[in-house]
């Protein structure tokens, strides 16, 4: 094992080590404040960033992304003249930051053990992949720094950087199709940054501060904008539909990248945010954001059945799942944010997982599509227990995803009394989770179909490839244990039908198999091949161009009632 | 323990190795109200896996043997194959033509003959009743298949595809 | 019921100018071995609505010759032919063997030099 | 204690009800039927047959979903959560579409989309009725529910969505397109022989009873009126499978779909109002 | 549907319309072709019932111990085949006999069983006649 | 991207079919996109024993076997052609009683498939409905003949039994009955939601498309195509019975339920007519010498156009049987019929063709 691998490791378990101290050192909230130094270099990194941007933008020519850097620039200015005279501390760790931090360092550290394998069996330089490798660390200081920070200028600037981290991580590759869809990632999430700065304005305008925690304990029902255009943020951020596109186009990048930027890390941002809001939304604001959201989570899945590309399908479902998330904080009751924050936690392993895998196929199996995937129990009987263990986690119980989607209608249910609208929410709801699990198990499916005679084919996968898929199984099986101590389901509900399930068919296998003779499958009395192929759901066009205007308008309403 | 049982609960699956229709029509009537076979418990399953009985009508043509023997193969044991209508029995009408095998028992063993052409439903009923005593006696021994192709023409024997046809009367006929 | 002799070469051009698809209906092809090892090739027709208005168009033929297809002008045609291949072993254009018959079979069962 | 033994005997029930209807349809199409007991005799003849199987996982995968669904049945004997029962029941189908989808046989993969779609259909209106229960009630648990009033009323319009459920479980015309005899030979179960089909078989049972528990939740905690829906929903259920064809996947999903979502939704925001 | 509704629904409380079957059996017809019986004493031998069977399922075989009919000159004696016949009647409608020597009931034949070997007995008789 | 067709294969064994044939549908989910079809599971040679093995007064009861359900189509179809060559002219009474089977026939051959294709469809009340009446007309089949299915009726001269006044109302019986509950098919067929969507609109085959492809019966008057071999041939005296011919214009699987309807109560009329009008006179003439010359026949069956072509050298061998059945010329069309359809919907389309291979293959 090379140095540079061991430190690698070295210093995830570090960093590892010390998100799990922190969440049992400092149980209670922690607050810093940050020297001047600080306020004027990041300042002076944001101009610089803008700066990147736009130059990036005149480059490629790219109109959308000089627009939007331009705006921003106007804006950032239009805050820096503005000076709010109520201030907070700059840095505050709360729960949510604890377990985020759980997220951020576990996961994305084990991804990255992962992505050194990976990163060696491309044919980029010795330098690139080495900065690719650096980059990832980046990015998980930018991911650490941003949920612990309360100062929404510092959170506009590690906005912005993550949007650098992406910008560049999709466009690593280097090719037209990369550069592309980089800079569509560019553009897009670049209004974030321009929601972001409209808050920032209206936040001092109105409340004459830049911190969350002031913002959210002074806000009044009747005047919002700030946190509605910190809503939109996190919308973008979340990939919610209509800004799907970029975190779909952000799959051409190298299967890590997808991973820890795309699905398990970043895009949790959204639901963050989200969370830190929920306190100062009222009704109006809550209702829509849980409408926008589940139906982002129902659109989503829906979406998702049409596709065959295995990494947009997760995409996909990482979209709507976090709109679901999104939704859950924003109802905001104590069990719909423990459902939330177990969907994160759950949604980031079991994704993570799954990208693994992609990544395992692509390398090993050169595999991209779900249609060429069956027979692959016979390949790599491995590989497939762990696509299975994946999609398994995010439906089936015992796994957090089922307990939080369980949660999820409880608290929907609950809220309906209030607001009859949120019948509408639970009918996203309903709907949208049965098309993840048809979602999943087409896929699933595909993979069980054998292919009785290609035996031999059995492929060996490397080490560090299945040592981090272990090690999430390992966090998987962890998180069922704590949600079981946690006594989310009861015991009589969990455990017998588990033990049944699993018992007493095995039980009946050993007793009648070894009488029993095998036949050959049912052909009509024919005795010729037959041709399986998965069944697949197209969308029009014009479905998605609904579900697209569908979802603006959602947006649009939000920011529409909120200034009325 | 279970034998008794059998008797009770016979589901059927039909093939139709070449015949005129005539028998397989019958089939359907005595499904049908009138005679109702389900009274016995019968049910057409369409499914050779999980059948008892296999009603096969026609005298077997080429092209369907393989798939008798593969749809035979396919009913777990035991199982009772009942010849269903003259030709299927003993090729009928259709004995010695040349695209067919003279009777259902040249492929695979037959338990049950019911004549006629066409049968009726109520000599259909009586051949499954009969083929339900067959059935609880049955062990659960698999029956082989006699033969698969033209692998041997000759069976106990006898010759099933004769080189000449044999023609009836022929000989001293001429006008 | 009238029978038209055409030979194998004309046949086409013969069926094409005779056949309106909405007037007359193709009803088969039809072989009829005779003596010498000569086969009768039939292509019948009835024309629709008429009373008792069959026309026969037949050529006479070697089992060797190469019988020309009418499949392009009659899509229905296709099935007939294949039965002529089957039943007399004979080669028409564009059309496989195996309609009815397995390897194993009698095969060309109909043909002249039967019995 | 009673409840243990209602678990316990609820496939045995299932089995009687079963025999019960094959008889109420042969009536109902002028002929005589098989006796009551027919459903028995055809499980012990399976149990004495030949062991076939295709592959294990099939097998297992098809003694799973019998499990599972028992345990769904248990579960609402026992009085457990609404939801949570649901959940356990979608459980016990992916079994089934899992083990549809193991063989590599065509007309076992049609079914096991079908299911899949099928599944699309009902599990929402199944689950807004959870939700229905819960407005009423305050609870998910069932055995809450079954100690209050008769929910019929307030329910009513989930109760007919839930009518249009029914067919699909029990696959049942027009609703039975996941089996559909005719076309793909019985979808799922067509590979399961002897007693391998035995589970399937009983499983069938119990999905009678799942249905019929369902339909008793309704009643709350009365009980005449429980019998009364019981006779009334088996009499129509039969009728209406006597007198239609099966519809095809495409309308199933669009009618359940489209008539259960509104009847559900109008329902829920009735029940806000009150 | 309505109707359909409203027939079943009826239907439930009418007799059905099963004839249970092997309980109660069903008078054949006068007129029903089944099987084709005959009347040694009155046969002459002709076998023009042989010769107009379609699938040959009247054979006449030469017999160690024919019988006492002296029409019966090449000590033949007759086989019918109920498995093989079509019940068409035209053995009948060539013999010049009618109802004495040959003639068509309306049994019903029975079903036979594997020990009865209808088609390889049958096998024996063809090659028999063939080889006389 | 990898292929995404599936091919759904159906039959030789399949539930859904009565008979051997396979059909392979390649279809992308259920939509079929190409079709490939094996008719051939039940050729058994019969043409060519016709030639070699039976002499020709007893191949009427061999060809009656090429088909069981319209085996009377068949042996009248060999039995005018012998009786073509031979000369025989047969009496008025016969000529009657040979329509009345026919269409007592082709009732009970209707009735079957319509039977079948409710079943199809998944309807299976509707299936035993008019399977238990169709025993109607199969009692006075067996009265008339002596038997359900293969009625050996005809002999070349004329018939083999005269129909008896117990028997003519016995018909007049059971046809009203018939006639009565062919109504109420009709209503089923035109009303129920779920036979709508199944049977209007599924599997149509256009009136071009029915002249192209040559279709014939049913399949083509559902389409609007006036062709009944009825109308076209003058051995028999069906315009004198009261034959109208039935057309519809949908095309589709309900338009061809309909014309079956229609062609049941047509039919049933005609019978009327015959017993109610039968000539007195024998019922048999007998034929002289041996067929010799060639002669083409042809027939209506249930299914369409029969069409028989006999050559006689005055022995009692002939030299050439060649029989050409309905379903065998209909294939082409069915063929492009299921083109686009869905695969549930193929039995019903399959059934409502109302295909019969025993004949195609023969
Ligand atoms: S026995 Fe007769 S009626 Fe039955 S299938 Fe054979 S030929 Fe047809
Ligand atoms: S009865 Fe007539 S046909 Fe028969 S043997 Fe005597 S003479 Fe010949
Ligand atoms: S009834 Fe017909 S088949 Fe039977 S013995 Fe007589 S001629 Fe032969
Ligand atoms: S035709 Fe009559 S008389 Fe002649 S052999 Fe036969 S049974 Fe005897
Ligand atoms: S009842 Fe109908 S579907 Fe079933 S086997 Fe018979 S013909 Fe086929
Ligand atoms: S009666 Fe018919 S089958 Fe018999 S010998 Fe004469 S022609 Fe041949
Ligand atoms: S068309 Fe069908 S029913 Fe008529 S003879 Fe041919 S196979 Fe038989
Ligand atoms: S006519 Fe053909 S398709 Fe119709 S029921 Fe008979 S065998 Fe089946």
């Amino acid at each position: 094992m090379r140095l540079k691998n061991l430190s690698v490791i070295a210093f995830v378990m570090v960093l590892s080590a010390l998100s799990l101290g922190n969440i049992f050192a400092y149980g209670v909230p922690f607050e810093m404040n940050l020297p001047d130094v600080f306020h004027n270099l990041f300042i002076f990194l944001d101009a610089v960033v803008l700066l990147y941007f736009l130059w990036q933008g005149i480059l490629f020519k790219h109109s959308y992304v000089i627009l939007f850097a331009l705006v921003q620039m106007l804006l950032y200015g239009a805050v820096m003249l503005l000076s709010p005279s109520v201030v907070s501390s700059d840095i505050l760790v709360d729960n949510i930051s604890s377990v985020m931090y759980l997220v951020i360092n576990i996961v994305g550290g084990i991804i990255i053990v992962f992505a050194l394998e990976y990163i060696e069996s491309e044919t980029f330089t010795r330098v690139r992949k080495n900065s690719f490798i650096a980059m990832l660390f980046f990015f998980l200081a930018v991911m650490n720094f941003i949920v612990s920070t309360n100062n929404i200028e510092i959170f506009f600037l590690l906005f912005e950087l993550t949007t650098l981290c992406s910008y560049v991580l999709i466009g690593y590759r280097g090719d037209e199709l990369s550069k592309k869809n980089a800079l569509q990632a560019l553009w897009m999430n670049q209004i974030g940054g321009v929601a972001i700065l409209m808050a920032l304005i209206f936040s001092i305008l109105q409340y004459d501060t830049i911190y969350f925690d002031v913002l959210i304990t002074n806000s009044e029902p009747l005047y919002l904008l700030p946190i509605v255009f910190l809503v939109l943020a996190a919308f973008v951020k979340g990939a919610s539909i209509p800004f799907e596109n970029w975190l779909l186009g952000a799959m051409v990048a190298p299967t890590p990248v997808s991973a820890i930027l795309h699905s398990a890390t970043m895009v949790k941002i959204a639901p963050f945010l989200m969370l830190k809001l929920f306190p100062a939304m009222s009704g109006f604001v809550s209702l829509t954001v849980t409408l926008i959201g589940t139906f982002v989570f129902f659109s989503a899945s829906l979406l998702a059945l049409s596709k065959d590309y295995f990494k947009e399908i997760l995409g996909l479902s990482t979209i709507a799942l976090l709109g679901l998330m999104m939704a859950l904080a924003a109802i905001g009751t104590p069990e719909a944010i423990t459902a939330c924050l177990v969907l994160i936690v759950f949604h980031a392993i079991s994704k993570a997982l799954l990208f693994l895998q992609a990544g395992i196929l692509e390398k090993s199996f050169h595999l991209k599509y779900v249609d060429d995937i069956d027979g692959l129990v016979n390949r790599s009987p491995l590989v497939v227990f762990f696509i299975i263990i994946g999609f398994a986690s995010l439906t089936l119980p015992p796994f957090g995803a089922f307990i939080a989607k369980f949660m999820a209608i409880e608290s929907i249910a609950g809220e309906i009394h209030n607001n009859p609208l949120y019948v509408f929410a639970l009918i996203f709801l309903a709907l949208g989770s049965v098309f993840l699990t048809l979602l999943y198990f087409k896929v699933m499916t595909k993979l069980f179909a054998k292919e009785a005679d290609n035996k031999s084919q059995y492929v060996k996968i490397s080490k560090y490839y299945t040592i981090p898929s272990f090690l999430l199984l390992a966090l998987l099986v962890i998180g069922v244990y704590i949600s079981f101590e946690r006594e989310f389901l009861s015991s009589l509900e969990l455990v017998v039908p588990l033990l049944l399930i699993a018992v007493v068919p095995l039980l009946f296998a050993t007793l009648l198999f070894q009488k029993a003779d095998r036949v050959k499958e049912y052909n009509c009395g024919e005795k010729d091949e037959i041709q399986l192929s998965m069944y697949y759901f197209h969308m029009p066009r014009n479905v998605q161009l609904t579900i697209s205007v569908l979802a603006t308008l959602g947006m649009w309403i939000l920011v529409l009632g909120v200034l009325l | 323990m279970y034998e008794k049982y059998r008797k009770k609960s016979p589901w059927i699956l039909h093939y139709n190795a070449g015949s005129c229709n005539g028998c397989d029509i019958e089939i359907l009537a005595a499904l049908a109200p009138k005679y109702d076979l389900e009274r016995f418990g019968v049910i057409n399953t369409g499914n050779p896996k999980q059948s008892d009985i296999f009603l096969i009508t026609g005298p077997v043509t080429l092209r369907s043997r393989e798939r008798i023997v593969e749809l035979y193969t396919q009913i777990p044991e035991p199982k009772v194959v009942v010849a269903v209508g003259s030709c299927s029995c003993t090729g009928g009408v259709f004995r010695d033509m040349y695209n067919v095998e003279d009777g259902v028992d040249r492929y695979i063993p037959v338990d049950v003959y019911i004549p006629g052409c066409a049968v009726s439903p109520e000599l259909i009923i009586d051949g499954v009743v009969k083929g339900l005593d067959i059935l609880e006696q049955k062990t659960k021994e698999m029956e082989k298949p006699f033969k698969l192709f033209q692998e041997a023409t000759t069976k106990d024997g006898i010759t099933s595809r004769r080189e000449t046809p044999l023609r009836v009367g022929e000989d001293n006929e001429k006008n | 019921m009238r029978k038209i002799e055409v030979t194998l070469e004309n046949v086409r051009e013969e069926i094409q100018s005779f056949y309106e698809y909405n007037k007359w209906h193709f009803l088969t092809i039809n072989g009829v071995a005779l003596a010498d090892n000569i086969l009768e090739v039939q292509w019948i027709f009835s024309k629709y609505e008429a009373m008792d208005e069959v026309i026969i168009f037949f050529a006479h033929a070697k089992y060797a010759d190469l019988i020309p297809s009418v499949a392009d002008i009659i899509p229905s045609a296709i099935i007939s032919q294949r039965e002529l291949v089957d039943m007399f072993g004979v080669v028409v254009e564009g059309s496989e063997k195996g309609l009815y018959l397995d390897e194993d079979s009698l095969q060309a069962p109909l043909s002249g030099c039967r019995i | 204690m009673i409840e243990m033994l209602l678990i316990l005997f609820a496939p045995l029930i299932g089995g009687l009800l079963y025999g019960f209807e094959r008889i109420v349809r042969a009536r109902m199409q002028n002929r005589q039927g098989p006796p009551l007991l027919q459903p028995f005799y055809d499980m012990y003849k399976l149990i004495d047959k030949q062991a076939f199987i295709v592959n294990p996982y099939h097998s297992i995968l098809g003694i799973m979903h019998f499990v599972t669904l028992w345990i769904v049945v248990a579960f609402i004997i026992l009085g457990q959560n609404l939801l949570y029962v649901i959940f356990l029941h979608l459980l016990s189908t992916i079994f089934i579409i899992l083990a549809g989808f193991s063989v590599k046989s065509i007309y076992s993969h049609i079914g096991a989309n079908r299911e899949l779609l099928a599944m699309l259909a009902y599990e929402p209106i199944l689950i807004m009725m959870a939700v229905g229960f819960f407005m009423l009630n305050g609870s998910f648990d069932i055995s809450i529910i079954r100690e209050k009033e008769a929910s019929l009323f307030p329910l009513f319009l989930l109760f007919l969505a839930y009518l249009t459920v029914i067919p699909i479980k029990l696959k049942k015309s027009p609703f039975d397109a996941t089996e559909a005899h005719q076309e793909i030979v019985g979808g799922v179960e067509i590979e399961f022989s002897g007693v391998f089909f035995e589970f399937l078989y009983m499983a069938k049972w119990l999905e009678y009873i799942f249905v019929y528990l369902l339909l008793f939740l309704f009643a709350g905690n009365n009980i005449l009126l429980a019998t009364a829906l019981f006779l009334i929903v088996f009499l129509l259920l039969n009728l209406i499978d006597n007198a239609t064809a099966r519809i095809k996947m495409n309308h199933l999903i669009k009618i359940v779909l489209g008539v259960g979502i509104t009847l559900g939704m109008c329902n829920l925001l009735g029940l806000s109002y009150v | 549907m309505i109707q359909s509704l409203i027939k079943a629904f009826t239907n439930l409380f009418k007799k059905p319309q099963t004839i249970d079957y092997p309980l109660t059996p069903i008078a054949k017809d006068k007129e029903y072709r089944g099987l084709i019986e005959y009347g040694e004493e009155s046969c002459i031998y002709c076998l023009k019932c042989e010769k107009a069977c379609p699938p040959g399922a009247i054979l006449f075989v030469k017999t160690e111990n024919p019988s006492a009919n002296e029409k019966n000159k090449k000590a033949l004696e007759y086989n019918y085949n109920p498995y093989l016949c079509i019940y068409c009647g035209e053995c009948v409608r060539a013999c010049p006999k009618p109802e004495e020597a040959l003639w068509q009931s309306n049994k019903k034949p029975s079903v036979a069983t594997k020990e009865d070997k209808v088609n390889d007995n049958w096998f024996v008789l063809e090659r028999l006649k063939k080889e006389s | 991207m990898s292929k995404k067709t599936i091919n759904i294969p159906i039959g030789s064994q399949h539930i859904a079919l009565l008979e051997p044939v396979r059909f392979k549908f390649e279809c992308e989910n259920e939509k079929i996109i190409t079709v490939d079809s094996d008719v051939g599971f039940v050729h058994r040679g019969i043409e060519r024993a016709c030639t070699t093995k039976f002499k020709f007064d007893g191949i009427g009861y061999v060809v009656a076997r090429v088909c069981g359900l319209c085996a009377i189509t068949h042996s009248l179809s060999y039995t005018v052609a012998i009786e073509k060559l031979l000369g025989t002219e047969i009496s008025v009474k016969a000529k009657y009683l040979r329509i009345l089977l026919l269409e007592l026939d082709r009732i009970h051959s209707h009735m079957l498939c319509l039977s079948h294709t409710c079943e199809s469809a998944g309807f299976e009340a509707m299936f035993m409905r008019i399977m238990g009446d169709r025993e109607l007309v199969m009692e006075i089949q067996e009265l008339l003949t002596g038997n359900r299915i293969q009625f050996d009726y005809i002999s070349i001269g004329g018939v083999n039994r005269d129909l008896s006044s117990e028997i003519a109302q016995k018909i007049r019986q059971n046809l009203y009955e018939v006639k009565q509950r062919a109504l109420g098919y009709r209503e089923e067929f035109t009303n129920n939601w779920s036979l709508s969507l199944k049977f209007k609109g599924i599997g149509a085959l256009s009136l071009d498309d029915a002249y192209r492809f040559n279709a014939i019966g049913p399949l083509a008057r559902a389409s609007g195509l006036h062709v009944d071999v009825r109308n076209e041939i003058n051995y028999l005296p069906f315009s004198e019975v009261g034959f109208v011919m039935q057309t519809h214009k949908a095309g589709d699987i309900n338009a061809r339920n309909l014309i079956r309807l229609d062609e049941i109560q047509n039919s049933i009329k005609m019978c009327e007519n015959i017993v109610n009008g039968l000539p007195e006179g024998d019922i048999f003439t007998k034929p002289k010498g041996k067929p010799n010359g060639e002669a083409l026949v042809r027939f209506e069956a249930p299914r369409g156009e029969l069409m028989y072509y006999v050559k006689g050298n005055a022995t009692a061998m002939l030299e050439r049987v060649r029989i050409k059945t309905p379903t065998f010329s209909s294939i082409p069309a069915f063929s492009h019929i299921f083109v686009g359809e869905d695969y549930a919907d193929v039995p019903a389309i399959l059934a409502s063709f109302d295909p019969c291979l025993s004949c195609t293959a023969k």
